[in-house]
C-alpha cells in the first residue's frame, strides 16, 4: 500500500503510530456488581458533562444475570461530538471488583491511567494494572456509611467529578435532572454524597479536565435506538407491529407512547412471522409502516419481505444487530447480519438496505429510509446495531431532513387501473382501501401489469425489470454515502464502523498521511460507479467493517467496485473497533509496501 | 353510485382455478350475496388471504383484497385493520393455511378480537400441494406422504377458537349456501372478532366428502353467549353440524386515537 | 452405576443467571427431585428449551439438552423423540416461548401426542426482554410498550391444551414445590404428551406477583378423564388453582417400526 | 471474446451458428386439455422409448388450474444420454387446441416440425405455425370413438410411435408397465388405440428414427426429486421431517414408505419452523435427518438453520427452486435461491451448498451431502430446481458412490467431554443421547469448547473460527465441479443449467472451438484455487445460471474467482435455458472481439 503524503513527508513510518496525533478526549469507564449504581452514575455523569458543555458518548456491558449481575459503562467526552469509544481509558471508576475480570478487555488501561476505587473492595485483579495503571483506593464506602443517605457511588461520582473539572452547579442540576422524579430526600443525599467525593484529594495523575467549546446550542441527550424511533416518526411512520427482542426493544418502547401521541399506533404482535405481515397489511392500508428487531427476528421475516417486494408495498425494518450467528451473543455488538439484509430473499428481490453512520445519524437514515420505502414502494431494511442502538450521545440537536415521503396514490377518478402499470420510473400508483374505482388484489405470485398472477414468461420478466429498475433509476443524491478527505488512503466502510473510520483517517491526516473516508449509508443499491470514482486514485484502499468474513468486502467485489488490491480490515464483535488497531494495520501495510 | 348493488357486481373477469365441484365456489357466492345483501361498497370492503385453492378467492371478488404468502393473512389482516380502522376486513383461507402453519395467528386473532370475519374453507386436506392431510383430517386417511394414515386426531377449529377467546364461533356447510350467506351476514355484524368453518368439499382428493350433503346436520342448540356451556357443547359435537354456537360481546381491540401532541413537543424531550 | 442417584446429581457447575427470588428455581430443584425419584440417569433424559430466562433450564441440568430458539422447543423435542425413542423428552421454557411465538407448535404437539413432558414456567410476563406483557399477563398490566396495557383478554393454556387434544393437563406453583415435583412425577408417567403450566413468579418485572403465596389454591376437582367435563371446569377457573385436572389415555404417536426391507430392494423401483 | 480453436479454425463466424452441429436426438411435446390423457401419453412413449433402447428425458408443464386444466409434456430422445430440452421441437402431438398458446413459447416449433393434431379441434392457433410447422390433422377421435373403449390420445401414441420407429411390442410393454394396475381391460383398450394409430400414415415429414445404442443394460426411469430422496437415502438419512410444498412435496411423497421400510421415519410437520427444528431434534438424538422445501419453505428456515450452525448439529436440507420471489411461479422452474442459500443466515454462519447438475446426478449429490454434513457436523442446503425434480430421465443406473457417511460419535469412557472441542481438522466428537458420561446441552448461544453459554470476545472468535475452519481445511476431493474440456473458451455454470452447458460445449467443440466447462456441484465452500486454475488460460469466461440478476456471477467476483472479463449469461426462469440461445450469445461475443 502506497498512501499520498502531505507536504511534510515524514519517513520514520516505524514509529508513526505511537506519535500520530490523537482527539483531545477523555475516556472514563465505570464498573460494579449489581445495585452498585454503576449505570446511575454514569448517566448522571453524561448529563453534568453535557451541562458543562461537552460532547460525549456512552456505551454499556453486562454480564449475563437478568438482574443483579456486574455492569460497566464506558465513556467519552471530548470538546467536540464524540462518536465511539477510544483506544483505551484514562479513568476506571470500580465501585468494587465483582467479576470485573469480564470488562478487562473491554476496558483498556496504560502506565496513563488512574483507577480509583474503595480502599475495603480487597485486592485488584492483575489483568487490570498489567499495564502499569496507577491506582488510588479511597475509602468511598466507608465515607459513604458516615453521611446519611450516603451511597459510595454518589462520592465516586465526585471524584470523578473532581477530575473531569466538573462544577458543583453542574453536578446538582444533573442530579436534579436523574434523580428529580425519586423526590427531594434522594436528590439532597446524592447531593450530598458528591459534594463529599468532591472534596477527596486524587494526587499525582494527568490532567483530565477539557477545554470546553463556548456554544450556546442546546444539546441533545439520545441513544440510537430512540434516534432510529424518532426519524421513523419524521419520516412518517405511523404504524409498528412488532415482538420483543434485545438489543431493538427501546425503539419500540420508546415509539409506543410517542406514536399515540401522533395518532399512531403500536401492535405487538405473537411473533415476528406476524410483526411483518401485519406491517404489509397496515402500508397496503396506506400507512407508513414499520417494524423493529434484531437477527433472529429478521431470519423470521424473510419470507414476509418477500412479499412485500413483489407486491410492491413500502415496509422498512429497523434491524438492530447483535452477536452472530444464531441466538450467539445478545447483549454485544456486531455488523454481521449484512448478508442476510443484502441477499437473505428467496428468488430475485430487488430492495433497499441502508445503515446509520453513528448515533445522530440514526435520525437521518431512518427518516431517509422511511421516505425511499415509501417513494419507491420498496422494501427498506436498515442496520443499526447494539453499539449505536443501547448508547447514548450528547450531541448537538439534528437538522430536519425533511423528505418528501409521500407515495404516489392513485385517486378515485383513475380508469381501468393496473396496480403494476409500468410507467417511465416503473413506480406505479397505489390505490389506497377505501378509493373507489381502483380496486385490486395485491399479490406474491408473479402477476401482469394489473396484478392478475401469471405464470407467463413475458409477464415474470416484465415485472421482475420493473422492480429492479425502479430501485436502480431513481436519484439517491448526495446521501448515498458520507464521504471526506482525499485519496492516498481510501477506508471504505459502512454502519456503526463509520465513526472509528473517520477517528482512524483524522489520526492518519494529522501524521500528514492523505486519508478519504467513504462511509456507506445506502448499500443496496450500491453506487458503483460513484464509489469507483472515489477509491480510483487512492493508492491503499481498506474495507474496515465489525463481522468476520468480511461480508462488506465480498459484497463489493461482487458488485466489482474495488480492485483486487483492496484489503479486508474486518474483525468480529463483541468488542469495539478500535481506531488505534485500525491505524496500526494501515501502517503495517504500508510499512510492508516499503 | 345510488344504484343497489348487485352480486355479479363484486365478480371479476379472473376464472376461478378450482376444480368442478369444489366447494369454495359456493363461499364465493355466498360472500358476494352478502356483500349486496349489506349494500357494501367494493372499496369499503378487503378480503385477506393466504396461501392454497381457498386461499385464491380475493382475486375473484371484485373489492380490495391480498393474496399473501401461506398462514399470515390474519396477522396481514390484523395489520390493515389496525392502521385503516374503516375497511370491513374479511380473511379467508384453507384448514392448512389457517389451523396449521398459520395456528398460532388463529389464536392470537381471536384473543385480540379486532373487529375482523374469518372464514376457513375447511376440506380437511391440502388441495393446493395435492392431497395430503391437513391438522382437520381424518387419521386414518391414507395419502401418499401418509401411506397409514396420520394417525393424529383432528384439530378442533371451533373449540380453539373458543378457547382463545373469540366471541363469534359459528360453522357452515358449503352445500348449504343461503345458510352460509346469513352466517356470513352475521359474523361481519357481529363487532369483533367473527370465525366462521365452512365445511367446504374438495371432490378432487376427498371424493368421499360428496356424502357430506347427507351427513351434515343443523347444530342442536340455539346458540349461546356462555363459554362454559359452548365449550362442553363444542367438546362433545362430532363436526358436521352447521349453525351459530357462540357469540358473545367481548371488548374489540382496535388502536387509533386522535393525535394529542405535535412531534415538535417529543423532541424536546431529547434536550438536555 | 448401582449407588442411588440423588437430585444433586443432576446439578451442573452452571450458576443461572436467575434474579434472586425468582419461581424458576423452583421448577429446577423439583425437576432433578423427580428424576432422583425416578432413578433416571443423566443420559436418559433430554431436556429441550427455547429462549427466555425459564429456557436456561437445561444448562443447569446434567443431563442431555438443547437450549434452541425462540418458540420452537416443542418441534425439537418432537424430533428427538421420533428419531430416539427411548429418551426421556422434557420440554421447558416460558409463556412467551410456548404461547406467543411457540403458540403453533403447542397446539400440534398436543394433538400429535407424543410421550414428551412439556413444563411451562408461567410469569404472565417477558422476563428475559426485561418486561414486555406476554399472552398471559392481565389486559390492564402496564409496560412501557403498553403505557394503557394490553387491552388483551389472556391466552388460557389449559383450555387450549385440552381442546388441541392433550391427555394431560395440570397446572403447578413455584411457591409449592414438592406439589409441583409430584405433578412432574405423574407427567413423566403418563403415556403421550403431558403438559404442565407452573406458576412461576418474576419478583423483577411482576414483583406483584409474591402474592400468589396467598392466592394460589388446589383444584376444587377430582382429575377427570371426561373432556367435556374438563372444558367445562377449566373454562370456568380463574388461573390460580393448582392440581392434575384431566388426565386421560389417547393414542400415542411414535414411528420407528423395524427395518423391512433393503436399499438395493428399493432401488429395482426404478428399473424399465 | 477470443475462444482458442482447433485444428481446423473457420473464419466465417458469422454461419457458425447454423452450422453447428448438434446432438442427434428427437423433440417431442404432447398438450391436452385436462382430462385428453396428454400426461399418461408422455409417460407411455418415455417408456416405450427406454425399453427401445434410447435415452430419454421428459419435463411438464402446466396451467393454473388444480385439475382439469390444460398440460404438457416435453420430450427429448437420443441413443445416448440426454439430460436437457433442446432448441426446438420435432413433433407435436396436440390433443386439442385448449389455450395451447399458453405453451407456445415452452414449444419452439420450426419448418422443420411436425404438428399431429385431431381433424376436428378447429383452427390450429396461430403462434404455432409462424415458423412454418407442417400440420397433419388426423381424425384421431372419430377413430377412437369408432373403436371399443378407444381413447384419442392413444391413437396420437400410435402416430408417435410409428414416427419414432417404435415396435408393437415395445407399445404393448409400456402399456403394461404403465396401466397394467387399471386393470387388463384398460390395457387392452389402449393397445387397441395404439394400433390403430400406428396404421395411421403421416407423410411428408423426416426420418424421426434414431439408431439405438446396443446395450445390455437396464435403464432406470427416474425423477430427479426421487433421485434426490433415494441419494439421501444411500446417504444414510432415516429420519424427515417436512411441510409439503410444490415442487419439492414429491420427494417426500417418495420417501415416506421407503424410509418407513429402511427402519426410518417421516413426519408431516405443521410448518417449516417445525420442521427444521424436528430435524434438529432428530440429529441432535444421533440420527440423520433431513427436510425438503422450496423457495418460501427455506426462507422460513433460516433462523433454525443458524442454530444448526451455531449447535453443530448436521442437517440436509432439499430446496427445489421454483420462480421467485414470494409465492412467485410455483409451478415453474428457476434458479434463484442461490443468494439465499449462500447468505441468508444472520451472524457469519459458515455452512455447504451444493446442486446436483442433472436429474442423475441428484442421485450422487444429494448422498455426498449427506456425507459431508455428517462428516462435518454442518448444515447442507441442496440446491435443486422444478425443471430437475419434476422431470423424469430414463437413464443407466447411477453408480454406488459409497461415502464413509458416519460422524464423528463420542464414545462413553470419554473423560472430561468438552463437546466443542477444538481439534486438529476442528471437527469435535459429538456424543449422542443415551450414551453415559457425555452429557451436554447444545446451544444456539454462543459457548466455549465445553458449550458453556458465553459473551466473551476470545471464546467467540475460537468458536467462530472453529466453524469455519472445519469447512475450510477439508478435503472436498475432485467432487467439487464436473470438469471436461479443455480452455479457449471457458462456461462456469452450476445445478440444473449444468447439461445445457454441457450440449453447448459439444456444439462449440463440434465446430472447433475448443471450450471447458466448469459445473459447481459445491458452492459454498469454493473451491477458489481450482477454479481459477482451470479458467487462467482461457480466452472468454461466461457465467451460465438461470436467475435474473446473476447471482452465481456476483458470487464468483466475491469470492475474486473469475476475473474482470469475466461475462455473464443469466436468463430468468420459466422457459428453460436453450443451448442454442447461449452459443449464439457466445458466438456473438467472440465476433465482437474480432
Ligand atoms: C411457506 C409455505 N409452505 C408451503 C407452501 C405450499 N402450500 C401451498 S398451499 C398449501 C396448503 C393448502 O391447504 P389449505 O390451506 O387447506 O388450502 P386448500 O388448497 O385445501 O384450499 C401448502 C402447504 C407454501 N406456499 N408456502
Ligand atoms: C426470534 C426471536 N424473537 C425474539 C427474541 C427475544 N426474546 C428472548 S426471550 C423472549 C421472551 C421470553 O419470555 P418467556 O418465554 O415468558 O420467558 P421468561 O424470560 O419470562 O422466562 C423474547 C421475546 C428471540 N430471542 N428470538
Ligand atoms: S383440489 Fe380440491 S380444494 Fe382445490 S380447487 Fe380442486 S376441489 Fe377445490
Ligand atoms: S427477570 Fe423474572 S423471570 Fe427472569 S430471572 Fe429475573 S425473576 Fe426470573
Ligand atoms: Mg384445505
Ligand atoms: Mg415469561
Amino acid at each position: 500500500m502506497r498512501p499520498t503524503r502531505n507536504e511534510n513527508p515524514k519517513s520514520e513510518h516505524k514509529n508513526k503510530v505511537k506519535h500520530l496525533k490523537k482527539k483531545h478526549s477523555i475516556s472514563v469507564a465505570i464498573t460494579g456488581a449489581g445495585g452498585s449504581g454503576a449505570v446511575t452514575t454514569g448517566l448522571m455523569l453524561l448529563d453534568a458533562m453535557s451541562r458543562a458543555g461537552f460532547y460525549g458518548y456512552m456505551s454499556r456491558s453486562a454480564g449475563p444475570q437478568i438482574r443483579g449481575g456486574e455492569s460497566a459503562v464506558m465513556m467519552r467526552f471530548a470538546s467536540q461530538p464524540v462518536f465511539n469509544t477510544d483506544d483505551r481509558f484514562d479513568v476506571l471508576l470500580a465501585m468494587d471488583w465483582h467479576k470485573v475480570e469480564r470488562f478487562a478487555d473491554e476496558i483498556p488501561l496504560d502506565s496513563q491511567s488512574l483507577i480509583v476505587c474503595d480502599e475495603n473492595a480487597g485486592e485488584i485483579p492483575a489483568p487490570l494494572l498489567q499495564n502499569g495503571a496507577v491506582c488510588r483506593a479511597l475509602p468511598l464506602s466507608k465515607t459513604a456509611k458516615s453521611i446519611e443517605g450516603g451511597r459510595a457511588n454518589m462520592l465516586g461520582l465526585g471524584v470523578l467529578a473532581i477530575l473531569l473539572g466538573l462544577t458543583e452547579q453542574a453536578m446538582q442540576q444533573a442530579v436534579r435532572a436523574t434523580l428529580g422524579k425519586k423526590g427531594d430526600k434522594v436528590v439532597a443525599d446524592a447531593i450530598a454524597g458528591i459534594e463529599r467525593g468532591m472534596q477527596f484529594v486524587v494526587a499525582g495523575t494527568q490532567d483530565l479536565r477539557l477545554q470546553p467549546k463556548s456554544t450556546a446550542q442546546k444539546r441533545w441527550n439520545i441513544s440510537g435506538n430512540e434516534a432510529c424511533g424518532l426519524g421513523a416518526l419524521r419520516g412518517g411512520v405511523r404504524f409498528v407491529a412488532a415482538y420483543p427482542i434485545t438489543p431493538a426493544s427501546d425503539i419500540l418502547e420508546w415509539m409506543a407512547p410517542n406514536l399515540e401521541k401522533l395518532g399512531g399506533s403500536l401492535l405487538q404482535a405473537e411473533d415476528e412471522l406476524a410483526s411483518i405481515n401485519m406491517i404489509i397489511g397496515g402500508s397496503f392500508g396506506g400507512v407508513p409502516s414499520m417494524t423493529a428487531t434484531s437477527g433472529p427476528g429478521l431470519s423470521l421475516m424473510v419470507e414476509g419481505l418477500g412479499l412485500a417486494v413483489t407486491s410492491e408495498t413500502p415496509v422498512v425494518v429497523m434491524n438492530v444487530m447483535r452477536g452472530g450467528p444464531s441466538t450467539g451473543i445478545p447483549t454485544k455488538s456486531e455488523q454481521s447480519d449484512l448478508n442476510l439484509a443484502l441477499y437473505g430473499l428467496h428468488g430475485d428481490a430487488p430492495h433497499l438496505v441502508l445503515a446509520p453512520l453513528n448515533i445522530l445519524d440514526c435520525v437521518f437514515t431512518s427518516e431517509w429510509s422511511v421516505s425511499l420505502s415509501e417513494q419507491l414502494q420498496a422494501v427498506a431494511i436498515v442496520l443499526s446495531d447494539q453499539s449505536l442502538g443501547q448508547s447514548r450521545l450528547v450531541t448537538d440537536p439534528p437538522d430536519y431532513a425533511g423528505f418528501n415521503t409521500r407515495r404516489v396514490v392513485a385517486d378515485a377518478s383513475t380508469q381501468h387501473y393496473q396496480r403494476y402499470q409500468l410507467t417511465e420510473n416503473a413506480v406505479s400508483a397505489m390505490a389506497i382501501p377505501g378509493t373507489p374505482g381502483t380496486t385490486y388484489t395485491a399479490d406474491g405470485l408473479e402477476h401482469d401489469e394489473r396484478g392478475t398472477p401469471s405464470s407467463m414468461a413475458a409477464d415474470h420478466q416484465q415485472q421482475m425489470a420493473k422492480r429492479s429498475r425502479k430501485l436502480a433509476a431513481f436519484d439517491y443524491g448526495q446521501h448515498w454515502a458520507h464521504v471526506d478527505g482525499q485519496g492516498g488512503i481510501a477506508l471504505i466502510t459502512w454502519g456503526s464502523s463509520s465513526a472509528v473510520c473517520q477517528e482512524v483517517a483524522e489520526r492518519l491526516r494529522d501524521s500528514g498521511m492523505q486519508t478519504r473516508v467513504v462511509a456507506l449509508r445506502l448499500l443496496m443499491p450500491l453506487n458503483v460507479q460513484a464509489l469507483q470514482g472515489l477509491i480510483k486514485d487512492c493508492t491503499s484502499i481498506v474495507v474496515v467493517e465489525q463481522n468476520m468474513s468480511g461480508q462488506l468486502f465480498h459484497y463489493l467485489h461482487a458488485e466489482q467496485a474495488i480492485p483486487a488490491r483492496a484489503v479486508s480490515y474486518a474483525r468480529p464483535g463483541p468488542l469495539p473497533l478500535r481506531p488505534g488497531d485500525i491505524v496500526e494495520f494501515i501502517i503495517a501495510g504500508v510499512q510492508a509496501d516499503e | 353510485m345510488n344504484e343497489m348493488i348487485k352480486p355479479k357486481d363484486y365478480k371479476t373477469d379472473i376464472k376461478p382455478i378450482w376444480c368442478p365441484g369444489c366447494g369454495d365456489f359456493a363461499t364465493l357466492s355466498a360472500l358476494t350475496k352478502t356483500l349486496a345483501f349489506m349494500q357494501l361498497k367494493k372499496e369499503q370492503v378487503s378480503i385477506i388471504s393466504g396461501i392454497g385453492c381457498s386461499s385464491r378467492l380475493p382475486a375473484y371478488i371484485d373489492s380490495y383484497g391480498f393474496h399473501g404468502v401461506h398462514g399470515r393473512a390474519l396477522a396481514l389482516a390484523s395489520g390493515l385493520k389496525a392502521a385503516r380502522p374503516t375497511q370491513t376486513v374479511i380473511a379467508v383461507g384453507g384448514d392448512g393455511d389457517g389451523f396449521s402453519i398459520g395456528g398460532n395467528h388463529f389464536m392470537h386473532a381471536c384473543r385480540r378480537n379486532m373487529d375482523i370475519t374469518y372464514i376457513v374453507m375447511d376440506n380437511h386436506v391440502y388441495g393446493m400441494t395435492k392431497g395430503q392431510p391437513s391438522p382437520t383430517t381424518e387419521p386414518d386417511w391414507v395419502s401418499k406422504l401418509t401411506p397409514h394414515g396420520s394417525g393424529i386426531r383432528p384439530f378442533q377449529p371451533l373449540a380453539i377458537a373458543l378457547s382463545s377467546g373469540a366471541g363469534f364461533v359459528a360453522r357452515g356447510f358449503a352445500g348449504d349456501p343461503s345458510g352460509l350467506a346469513k352466517l356470513i351476514f352475521e359474523g361481519l355484524r357481529h363487532q369483533g372478532f367473527s370465525f366462521i368453518q365452512v365445511l367446504s368439499p374438495c371432490p378432487t382428493f376427498r371424493p368421499e366428502q360428496k356424502l357430506w350433503k347427507q351427513q351434515v346436520q343443523p347444530w342442536p342448540f340455539d346458540t349461546t353467549d356462555d363459554p362454559v356451556l359452548a365449550a362442553s357443547r363444542i367438546h362433545a359435537d362430532e363436526g358436521l353440524t352447521t349453525g351459530l354456537i357462540y357469540q358473545r360481546e367481548l371488548p374489540v381491540w382496535q388502536p387509533g386515537a386522535e393525535a394529542s401532541d405535535t412531534l415538535e413537543n417529543i423532541e424536546q424531550g431529547f434536550l438536555v
